[in-house]
């Protein structure tokens, strides 16, 4: 599959990049470790993690072209 | 749900206010205007803050916020929520937020609820940018 | 507090907000506006209402609501209060509350408080004049 | 003494008037019964009584010129 991932907040300096696109993703649990091997830093901050705009708790099914956002705590209002 | 680049402006601000004001069944408005202020963090002060918003799902989740609001107060008339995204100065204002009811009481506690809900729901974040241009991410 | 003749324009309370945004140390601001409702009484709808008020005695007891308002909660910055006297039409606005604040919880407390604060204690009557120029003394 | 007594609220069309003015008055029961006299329809309606500003609720001593306000129950805001 190919998923779009964006960082958000704090997450954009410790990655560099808002957008990330990653190709041949197998699953949720793929992504997350292709992720973590890319960046490292992340690991130390809190976040929670949306797909397609809706949060998810679990590992959710993933489908091809999907958006997956990364997201520190909310800090706006 | 409405997300504006830079400050709001106090003519944006009125213009709300004068729209709110076409319905004659309303009778009590309340809102909730944040602005951003000049902090003090470690010796420095904050002169501006940049906004950053996952905008499509700040949008549905607003949505659902003022859906849930409706339905939870009946003599609600209207809701309106302004945000800022990018940067405000210390001084203005980021955030407005407009509930229109018949009467005083659901128009106080809905508005109230809303600002809750908005810093609660929404994925907007702010980076504090402090006088020697020096920037921090606000922690939650 | 100010008391105004005739409706509050939108202009004048935008002022208020330009104003209340020249303080750097403000981070909220929590406002009330109270409107004439076109209410319908007995098959007639109120046209206006007509406001009179014990205006020494008003500014009294303001200036007592807003020092014990003041003194309860530690983190405003100021408080304002604009009442109409005289006629206002269904539609405009006849109370302007707004309460300025370092951060949001007593803004919004305080803001709410203030409201029943007026109604409670402002020597302040209202007439309903309905469509047929008729006229109706509001009881509490 | 001389007393200025004012109506507000529905009690000035009840009254007829804004304000009136009372000499020789002795007391401020004496007051009450003279403005009672003068309006008997007044005891149909709630009011509550300020003399110079401040609301009074047992009979205050009067002074010359003091300011009576009859007031029916307050409905601003």
């Amino acid at each position: 599959m190919e998923i779009n991932v964006l960082f958000f907040g704090v997450l954009t300096e410790v990655t560099g990049t808002h957008r990330k696109h990653y190709r041949g993703i197998r699953s949720f649990s793929d992504l997350k470790y292709r992720i973590r091997d890319d960046f490292p830093g992340i690991e130390n901050y809190n976040f929670r993690i949306a797909v397609n705009n809706r949060i998810v708790n679990e590992d959710p099914v993933l489908n091809d072209n999907d958006e997956v956002a990364y997201m520190p705590p909310f800090t706006g209002g | 749900m409405r997300i504006i680049e830079g400050p709001i402006s106090p003519a944006a601000i009125s213009e709300i206010v004068v729209r709110g004001g076409t319905n004659t069944d309303s009778g009590a408005h309340s809102l909730f205007l944040g602005q951003v202020r000049k902090d003090l963090i470690k010796g420095k002060y904050v002169k501006a803050i940049e906004y950053s918003a996952y905008e499509e799902m700040v949008m549905m989740e607003a949505n659902k916020i003022l859906k849930s609001v409706m339905s939870e107060f009946n003599d609600l008339i209207s809701l309106e929520i302004l945000h800022s995204k990018g940067l405000v100065n210390a001084g203005e204002i980021s955030l407005v937020v407009m509930v229109t009811a018949g009467h005083r009481e659901q128009a106080i506690k809905a508005c109230a609820k809303l600002v809750e809900l908005i810093k609660d729901k929404l994925p907007i974040w702010k980076k504090e940018i402090l006088e020697d241009d020096s920037e921090k991410w606000k922690q939650e």
